[in-house]
């Protein structure tokens, strides 16, 4: 809770500092202000309270993912420095933004009410559709920012149905009285039927197919730091999201009783096997970086889906792999933003050469690659390894074979974008090398790689 | 299963009922059939009175108000200063091609029938519905709980409208290009 | 005084509203026009709520209610966003029809 | 002292090699890849004592995974091949010029970092990770620093790439498997353990089969390497056919056989029937060949189905066989490999048609590459005869056809080997000059013929150090 | 003990370090100190085995020696070790003894060439493989010197490498080695996976002691067929002879020491070494008369039409190789043995006198451009004569001892393949007896410069000549019928009673004295065509008819070519373009069909909000309805 408030806090501030004519304080405050957050988060690691009648509940789970999104937003926050550079006046709109887009996301995680989360995903929401047309002279960003917020705000529709018929149900929004009447035995319809349509607005927001039309296009057209941004932490925050969902509210408990389980297990199988697929053999044609990652998200969403074949028991492996894709996802995307600074678009070709040019970003992108692609020693790997280790726990290996494999289509398309660096002559001179951006890739690969020796650092925080 | 009403021995209230939810679908309709904007913006005003009554029907007066203030009164007036501003009329009404609204036919009976069906294929609620008689709804009780339990999401919805505030104006803000 | 859907019946509700909803939907997927399609959506959004005080009386709970006020403010906010991003790209291209967004594809 | 110490060797000596600069780097890596070889030499003479050289810790709890390395006898003799081959690959590369050179021998000291870790490792997962390790920097290897045509270049390496890392994986879903029915560990003790039923061994038989055989690779499944061979530079070509093919084999009588040993022992046949005719089909193909590079990536490829189809006996004689084969092949194989470079690096041509005439003006380099086909046609006295002669004679006690067919290699071997070397080294005087092998140049291939030549005569020491490690692994196979 | 193993490192080594010490030294010393260190070497070789002879006749016992464990496998253990018995040192005997002649004799003879040096270090390296093969105390280490001296073949085959079809030759020679190197490995495969054991004298107690049960007898005859097949590769029999006339592109010396005296005769040793088990598989034994047989004689029918002068006695040295097997297939394996030693004799005088011959004329090698060189080169003339007529069969020359020991074993077994035996010989006086018309008598046929340049080679060349020549003049004395001092020699090695000495009765007699009839005849018929008629052969285009087929030796190359050689090719060729291409297809294959549903699913990414919501509304509906109404 106390986190919640300090974003929120926090993401005035920012606003002040604008009025105050403070500027260039905004990014180096934001960043203290998050880390300050971050330890505040720590203290509160390991209690189970909630606060102000049930509407925010505190526990394992959300403050670890909640720790997950704070880093992610230092360090968007903290490549928003370079990006925005010809937007000075700008920039404390921007970083506001973003941290009121990371408290609708912690409310997300840590809501005890369907109300705080209805809030919390209409605040990313807004957010990103704002971030996204950002851009108000750049068409493909207008164009980008409708079409996110069009299929964004049908999503919400979609959402609140599902809420109102689980209302209609069990009578409350809270998630304990919700949880337990779930679990009796005579439950109107409505409460399956909510809970599929609120899990079908959530995978809207994860991309999973086929919902995930919107993500290649909302993705190349935004601004590439929105671009980061979504792809990174609206995409975690939103599995995270479904995932408390499913598993505080005994959704799966309560198909059981209901004898839909099989089926539910089916849709999530197919939903993940054709996310995975679809994701990834439609990257493998992609000229643009963006488009591309946006295309391997959607696969990733499709892994990440598998866990919840095993609610009980795979939030730490969600929790580590959420944080391994997340991770080289940040540090791809600090790359790209330093490549296509300048460029009108975000195509391979603007990647020719850099192996030569900029050795160390095209390692670190290479690093960040090979992760996603999941490659060992990168955390990539062992959150496959974890994931797949889970499922065939669970019986399904075949959907880990099915992932497998998919898993060997997506080595296709990263190694397109790590030949065209390594193995092209350059097209152009980078210059400069901006602190931030060579230490946010610096450190979130390395964070990465850590992630990777010592998985159990993450892993048992959720076991 | 549908309760067919029985018009002979309809009570007022379920006249009222079927004639708010005609004017709803059909206002409901109309908003989108018709070419001219204006006239959907008008047509949806319409569509929000009946909801309106139907609020009232269900004697959620306070709701009611608000919603005729919220929707017909700001969402609505937007919507129509939008429309005024950018000049559009049917001049701008662009060809819709066939397969669309084939699709959009499909894609609408599936849904309507899925859900009904599944609606109808459900327990039917038995019995009387429950009337403890105390009052849930009056402005004062609706404050309470909303100042009460519910402080924190009223808290948390002023930062979504703090975040529409700074985003809209951040989307119209010129800035100087280049200084 | 008795409980209104007593008369009405909260599966009457529930179709209106489902109808309702569907309507916003098919709205959504009928017309190409921007303006339309948002208020198609608000009809999806009217729909909920007119369900929500239905449930609201159904349970005689006042949540529901309250929850139409947040999802006022959302549509609101969303209506807000939605129309500033319209008008921009109305200034850059002339144009609301959703068809004309196809830049971006492949 | 501990196995580990040779990893932390080459591990530190990648870095350092990356970070003192292109001029010094090359001898860097030397001297790094040599004192990982005297720590190998020094563990052995360890090991030799009785002394206990494994190293298991705990890493990650849940699945149980740990850092655990096993110094047997087998293991050892796969790292010693390792430590003595690198420093020859690397010293061998002394006469190019590399452009950022620093990465490139970083490179290939991380990759026996990898390879080294591959053979040390006992725990299933730590082995995986070294495993997929190791295709990285030959991945970068063979791209860079490779030859030819860019694009057919890019083609085959990304092929080769993708290609091994999909049979790999399904050996990792296997672990993951394995793990579960081994209560989350994945050590390979209890790995070994694991009671399987027939058909669960069968798929997960196959499923390390499709790794090995891609690696190895074993017919069909080898259309990635004759074009990798081509592409890649020779360093990268040596790193792969002397070692890293030897990975796939040593696998398969580390892994596959002892967690599935009904299913090896009914399919038996099937899969040294595989083996075998690999060795034919390689052998046929090798004979048009009109590259150098390809024609040996042919003539690997029936070497190591020969290999291959003796570890699928399931007995001491064919495990032994198999290892000391592939210790001697990886020594050959390197070591012509280095010849096809020297007459590159004169001659700027891989292409047999344009060579020929090269006895008459380099005397010495035509008696070494003789040497070197000889021991590759498995003359007596040469290690390779010891070894082929042991894998022949493992198969015949199968099946007598087998070792015929198998022992086709024989002849076909050196009909592709003799008209390489007829038509790349014998025949009218070249016009082009040709100098005789340079002092470099020389070292390596004379350490290669001398190893090759002593192991010829007295293979003993390999064999004494091998055999306790198989009568374990054969211990278990044939425990039920 | 300690003794006996030095004496056999000299033996071994001696050759060995002459090899070492030609190689890394050779261009420095000189060609004729290098071809002094080889022959020295060699000559070294020879005396230690006479210590030996002496010996081991006097005591009678062989002498093992162990070095070391070699190669271990799990039920046979194989030592690297020598056997040193009445068998090996009478090989090692003529291996050094006639190694040493010609070894001399090469000093003078590759004089001219600039590699001498290598030229005596491959000889050295060959004798020392020689040696080994003959000493192994078991059938690994035989190996070791039977694919060496393959090796060594192969280098001398090909000394002149730059002219292609010598090295065609040397690759063609090992790789028909090769084929019959497989059967024996298999056939030691069997051996081993049977008896337990490669080791000679191990396999022999073991034979001798195990109980007969159709299987061991079923895997004896097996491995008995495999191993002849090994010695048909090495000592050129049918299918596997057509290696050695065209090895005579080497050297002549090489001819002469390795295709003719020694190596060739290595399957005729491994047979014999061999006894019991060949004695287990009688089936096999007459596989292998046959195939003796039938070689000779088509051996002979080729010589019959050769103009090259080599040429003619490969054939003859094939023919008789044939007759060798002959003995061996009828269980006379002395009988072989004492052919071998003769042949060995003649055989090498015949190739150094031709040798002498192409010395003179500078390397021609044709007959029909020579003729009248008996007055030039009267001491390679008379040394030729000698060996001719000890390979045709003329009493009392050692070749009609030992030839007429082996028609008379034929005799006795089986009178079709003495009949054959018998043409062969015939045939055998009439080809050599062309041979020395031609090139010794009437006028000489070449040009005038080499007519002006003829002249009797120098002592060097000449002394083995001469040497040989008393050798194969006298060297039948060894094993005179009714009294063989050989046989008594060799009687330790057999399990058989010991070729049961031919009573020489009438039919003995009688035999002889058709054998000699037969041998004139021939002489007397190559006497009326080539002498009296004054027949000199066509030149190559106006040969027609049956000797067209003679002369293209019955196109058996060819026929190899087009059975064996041209498949394999094809094959090679079908594998390389298609099979190859094919599978490389298919694996990018999966690609393609990836890449191309990428590119179908592009254009459903189409940009069209409308159609995204419609697949998103269909998506829920699917959803909705499979999980709540598809009960």
């Amino acid at each position: 809770m106390n986190t919640l408030i300090a974003i929120t806090g926090l993401g005035i501030f920012c606003l002040l500092f604008e009025i105050l004519n403070f500027r260039k304080g905004i990014i180096p405050f934001t960043i203290l202000g998050l880390l300050g957050v971050l330890a505040l988060n720590f203290c509160e690691f390991g209690s189970t309270e909630s606060y102000y009648n049930n509407m925010i509940m505190v526990s394992r789970f959300s403050t670890t993912f909640s720790s997950l999104f704070i880093v992610l937003t230092i360090f968007l926050v903290a490549l928003s420095h370079n990006f925005y550079e010809n937007h000075p006046t700008k920039i404390s709109d921007f970083v506001a933004i973003k941290i009121f887009l990371l408290a609708g996301g912690v409310a997300m995680v840590s809501f005890g009410n369907l109300a705080m989360f209805f809030l919390g995903i209409e605040i990313l929401s807004i957010a990103l559709y704002v971030l996204a047309a950002s851009e108000r002279l750049n068409l493909k960003s207008n164009e980008a920012g409708m079409k996110y917020f069009l299929m964004g705000s049908f999503a919400s529709g979609i959402i609140l149905f599902g809420i109102c018929l689980i209302y209609g149900a069990m009578g409350s929004f809270d998630v304990v009285e919700i949880s337990t009447y779930s679990l009796s035995a005579e439950l109107p319809v409505w409460f399956p039927i909510g809970m599929v349509l609120v899990t079908i607005g959530m995978l809207f927001k994860i991309a999973a197919v086929p919902f995930h039309f919107w993500a290649p296009d909302v993705y190349e057209g935004s601004p590439a730091l929105t671009t980061a941004l979504m792809s990174t932490l609206a995409k975690v925050v939103a599995i995270a999201t479904l995932f408390k969902l499913i598993s505080s509210l005994n959704f799966i408990p309560s198909l059981e009783n209901q004898d839909h389980l099989s089926t539910f297990e089916n849709i999530i199988i197919f939903i993940s096997i054709a996310s995975m697929t679809v994701g990834n053999i439609m990257a493998l044609r992609q000229a643009n970086v963006k488009r591309m990652l946006a295309f391997s998200g959607i696969s990733h969403a499709g892994f990440m889906l598998m866990t919840f074949l095993t609610v009980a028991t795979s939030a730490g492996v969600l929790l580590y792999y959420t944080a391994a894709y997340a991770l080289a996802g940040i540090a791809a995307f600090s790359v790209i933003l330093y490549v296509c600074k300048n460029q009108h678009n975000e195509d391979i070709t603007n990647f020719h050469g850099l192996g030569k040019t900029n050795p160390l970003l095209a390692a670190i992108l290479t690093a960040s690659l090979l992760s996603m692609a999941g490659i060992p020693i990168f955390s990539g790997f062992f959150a496959k390894l974890f994931l797949f280790n889970q499922t065939i726990q669970a019986g399904h290996i075949a959907v880990v074979i099915v992932a497998v494999i998919n898993s060997i289509i997506s080595v296709g398309y990263y190694f397109k974008l790590i030949l065209a660096m390594y193995s092209k002559e350059p097209n152009q001179e980078r210059t400069g090398k901006p602190f931030l951006i060579y230490a946010v890739a610096m450190i979130s690969i390395a964070l990465n790689i850590i992630l990777g020796l010592f998985p159990s650092l993450v892993l048992d925080l959720l076991n | 299963m549908i309760h067919i009403p029985d018009f002979a021995h309809a009570t007022t209230v379920q006249v009222l009922f079927c004639f708010l939810a005609f004017i709803t679908v059909i206002t409901a309709f109309l908003t989108i059939f018709s070419r001219n904007p204006i006239h959907s913006a008008i047509y949806l005003v319409i569509c929000f009175f009946s909801i309106a009554g139907h609020y009232l029907l269900l004697n959620a007066q306070f709701l009611a108000i608000v919603h005729i203030i919220v929707y017909s009164g700001a969402i609505m007036i937007l919507f129509l200063f939008t429309i005024m501003l950018m000049n559009l009329n049917e001049r701008h009404q662009v060809h819709r091609p066939r397969i669309t609204r084939l699709g959009a036919i499909v894609s609408f009976c599936l849904i309507v029938i899925v859900l009904i069906t599944i609606f109808i294929n459900s327990k039917p609620i038995v019995g009387d519905y429950d009337s403890t008689g105390e009052d849930f709804q009056s402005i004062k009780v609706l404050g309470k709980i909303l100042l009460n339990e519910y402080m924190v999401p009223f808290e948390f919805a002023s930062i979504l409208l703090l975040v529409a505030m700074i985003g809209t104006v951040l989307l119209s803000k010129k800035e100087k290009l280049n200084k | 005084m008795g409980n209104i859907l007593n008369q009405i019946g909260i599966e009457n509700y529930i179709f209106l509203c489902v109808v309702l909803f569907c309507i916003g939907i098919f709205g959504v997927l009928y017309r190409r026009n921007a303006i339309i399609v948002f208020m198609s959506i608000e009809i999806m959004l009217n729909a909920v709520n007119l369900l929500f005080v239905a449930f609201s009386t159904y349970h005689q709970d006042a949540q529901g209610q309250v929850f139409v006020f947040f999802s006022m403010a959302v549509a609101a906010a969303e209506v807000a966003v939605g129309l500033a991003i319209l008008v921009s790209i109305f200034r850059n291209l002339g144009s609301i029809s959703i068809d004309n967004l196809k830049n971006l594809k492949g | 002292m501990n196995v580990s110490t040779i990893l932390i060797i080459l591990l530190i000596g990648a870095f350092a090699t990356y970070f003192s600069g292109d001029k010094l780097a090359p001898k860097v890596a030397l001297l790094f890849s040599l004192a990982a070889l005297g720590c190998s030499i020094v563990l052995l003479a360890n090991y030799n004592a009785g002394e206990n050289i494994s190293v298991i810790n705990a890493w990650i709890t849940q699945p149980k995974i740990s850092f655990a390395l096993n110094g047997d006898g087998l293991g050892l003799a796969m790292v010693l091949l390792t430590a003595a081959l690198n420093p020859v690959i690397i010293f061998s590369s002394f006469g190019n010029e590399y452009k950022n050179a620093k990465g490139f021998y970083a490179l290939i000291l991380f990759m026996a970092f990898a390879m080294t870790g591959t053979f040390l490792a006992a725990d299933g997962l730590l082995y995986y990770i070294f495993w997929e390790l190791a295709l990285i920097p030959i991945y970068f290897i063979a791209l860079i620093w490779g030859n030819g045509d860019l694009e057919e270049r890019k083609k085959a390496v990304v092929k080769f790439f993708i290609y091994t890392l999909a049979g790999s994986l399904f050996m990792l879903v296997a672990f993951i498997y394995l793990s579960q029915k081994a209560n989350g560990s994945f050590l390979i003790e209890d790995l070994y353990k694991v009671e399987l039923s027939a058909c669960e061994q069968l798929w997960i038989f196959l499923a390390f089969f499709l790794a090995y055989a891609i690696k190895i690779p074993i017919i069909p499944f080898h259309t990635w390497q004759a074009n990798v061979y081509q592409k890649a530079p020779t360093v990268g070509t040596m790193l792969l056919s002397g070692i890293m093919l030897k990975m796939g084999l040593y696998s398969v009588i580390r892994w596959q056989l002892p967690i599935a040993p009904l299913a090896a022992k009914e399919y038996m046949n099937i899969f040294i029937a595989l083996g075998i005719s690999g060795v034919i089909y390689g052998s046929i193909v090798a004979l048009r060949q009109k590259d150098v590079k390809k024609l040996l990536a042919y003539s690997s490829l029936a070497h190591v189905g020969l290999i291959a189809a003796a570890s699928y006996t399931l007995t001491l004689d064919g495990l032994r066989g198999a290892v000391l084969q592939m210790i001697a092949h990886g020594f050959v194989v390197v070591g012509l490999f280095y010849a096809a470079e020297i007459i590159f690096r004169r001659y700027e041509t891989r292409n047999i048609s344009e060579m020929g005439g090269i006895r008459s003006q380099s005397p010495k380099f035509a008696s070494m590459f003789l040497i070197l086909v000889l021991a590759s046609v498995a003359l007596p006295g040469t290690f390779n005869f010891v070894g082929e002669f042991t894998v022949l004679y493992s198969l015949s006690q199968i099946n007598i056809w087998f070792a015929v067919l198998g022992g086709s290699t024989i002849i076909l071997g050196a009909y592709y080997m003799l008209k390489m070397f007829q038509n790349v080294m014998l025949g009218e005087t070249n016009p082009k000059t040709f100098a005789d092998v340079s002092v470099n140049e020389g070292i390596s291939l004379v350490v290669i013929i001398g190893v090759l030549l002593f192991f010829g005569f007295y293979p003993k020491p390999i064999t004494d150090l091998i055999t306790p490690s198989l009568e374990t692994i054969l211990n278990v196979i044939n425990k039920n | 003990m300690e003794m006996d193993t030095n004496l056999a490192l000299v033996l071994v080594l001696t050759p060995f370090l002459g090899f070492l010490i030609n190689v890394f030294l050779g261009k420095s010393l000189g060609k004729t100190v290098s071809g002094i260190i080889g022959t020295v070497a060699v000559a070294i070789s020879f005396i230690v085995t006479l210590v030996l002879f002496n010996q081991i006749s006097s005591t009678g016992k062989a002498i093992q020696v162990t070095l070391f464990e070699w190669i271990q496998i799990s039920n046979l253990k194989i030592d690297l070790g020598f056997l040193l018995d009445q068998l090996s040192v009478l090989w090692l005997l003529f291996v050094t003894g006639i190694g040493s002649l010609i070894h001399l004799y090469s000093i003078s003879y590759m004089h001219d060439d600039e590699n001498m040096h290598k030229f005596f270090s491959y000889l050295n390296l060959f004798v020392f493989f020689m040696i080994t093969l003959v000493i192994g105390s078991n059938l690994l280490v035989l190996f070791i010197g039977w694919e060496g001296v393959g090796l060594c073949s192969y280098l001398l085959i090909g000394f002149w490498h730059k002219n292609q079809d010598y090295n065609d030759a040397a690759k063609k020679a090992f790789i028909m080695n090769r084929i019959g190197d497989l059967g024996l490995l298999i056939g030691m495969f069997i051996l081993g996976y049977t008896f337990k054991t490669l080791d000679y004298s191990e396999l022999k107690q073991t034979i001798l002691t195990i109980h007969y049960e159709p299987q061991i007898v079923w895997n004896i005859s097996i491995a008995a067929l495999c191993l002849f097949i090994g010695a048909c590769g090495k000592s050129a029999q049918i299918p596997l002879y057509t290696w050695l006339p065209d090895a005579m592109a080497g050297p002549t010396p090489v001819s002469a020491l390795i295709h003719a005296a020694t190596m060739v005769t290595a399957g005729i040793f491994m047979v014999t070494r061999l006894n019991f088990v060949f004695d287990l598989a009688t089936d096999v034994q007459t596989v292998i008369a046959i195939i003796g047989a039938i070689t000779s004689l088509v051996a002979a029918t080729i010589g019959l039409v050769q103009t090259d002068i080599k040429k003619v006695l490969a054939y003859s040295t094939v023919s008789q190789l044939g007759l060798m097997f002959l003995a061996l297939g009828f269980g006379a394996y002395e009988v072989a043995v004492f052919h071998v030693i003769t042949h060995a004799f003649f055989k090498a005088c015949l190739f150094l006198g031709s040798g002498s011959v192409i010395h003179g004329l500078h390397g021609e090698q044709d007959m029909r451009k020579m003729g009248g060189l008996r007055k030039a080169m009267p001491i390679t003339f008379w040394t030729m004569m000698i060996s001719s007529l000890a390979i045709s069969g003329v009493p009392f020359f050692s070749g009609f001892f030992s030839k007429d020991e082996i028609l008379m074993t034929a005799f006795h077994h089986s009178i079709p393949l003495y009949v054959i035996g018998s043409i062969a010989s015939i045939m055998t006086a009439f080809y050599m007896f062309r041979l020395m018309f031609l090139t010794f008598f009437k006028e000489f046929r070449g040009t005038e410069e080499q007519k002006h340049h003829l002249h009797e080679s120098g002592s060097l060349i000449t002394i083995p000549l001469i040497i040989l020549a008393i050798l194969a003049a006298f060297g039948g004395l060894i094993s005179l019928p009714g009294h063989s001092w050989l046989n008594e020699y060799l009687a330790p090695l057999f399990t058989k009673v010991a070729g049961e000495e031919h009573h020489l009765g009438a039919t003995e007699y009688s035999l002889m004295g058709v054998a000699v009839l037969g041998g004139l005849l021939g002489i007397l018929i190559a006497y009326i065509k080539y002498f009296k008629q004054d027949n000199v052969p066509e030149s190559d285009e106006n040969i027609t008819g049956l000797s067209k087929v003679l002369y293209n030796k019955y196109y058996v190359d060819e026929a190899y070519d087009a059975l064996f050689v041209a498949p394999v090719n094809f094959l090679s060729k079908f594998f390389r373009d298609y099979i190859e291409t094919g599978l490389s297809a298919l694996v990018f294959g999966f690609g393609k069909v990836a890449n191309e549903i990428a590119i179908q699913g592009k254009r459903l990414q189409s940009g069209s909000i409308g159609l995204y919501l419609f697949v998103f509304v269909l998506g829920m509906c699917a959803i909705i309805s499979y999980i709540f109404l598809a009960q």
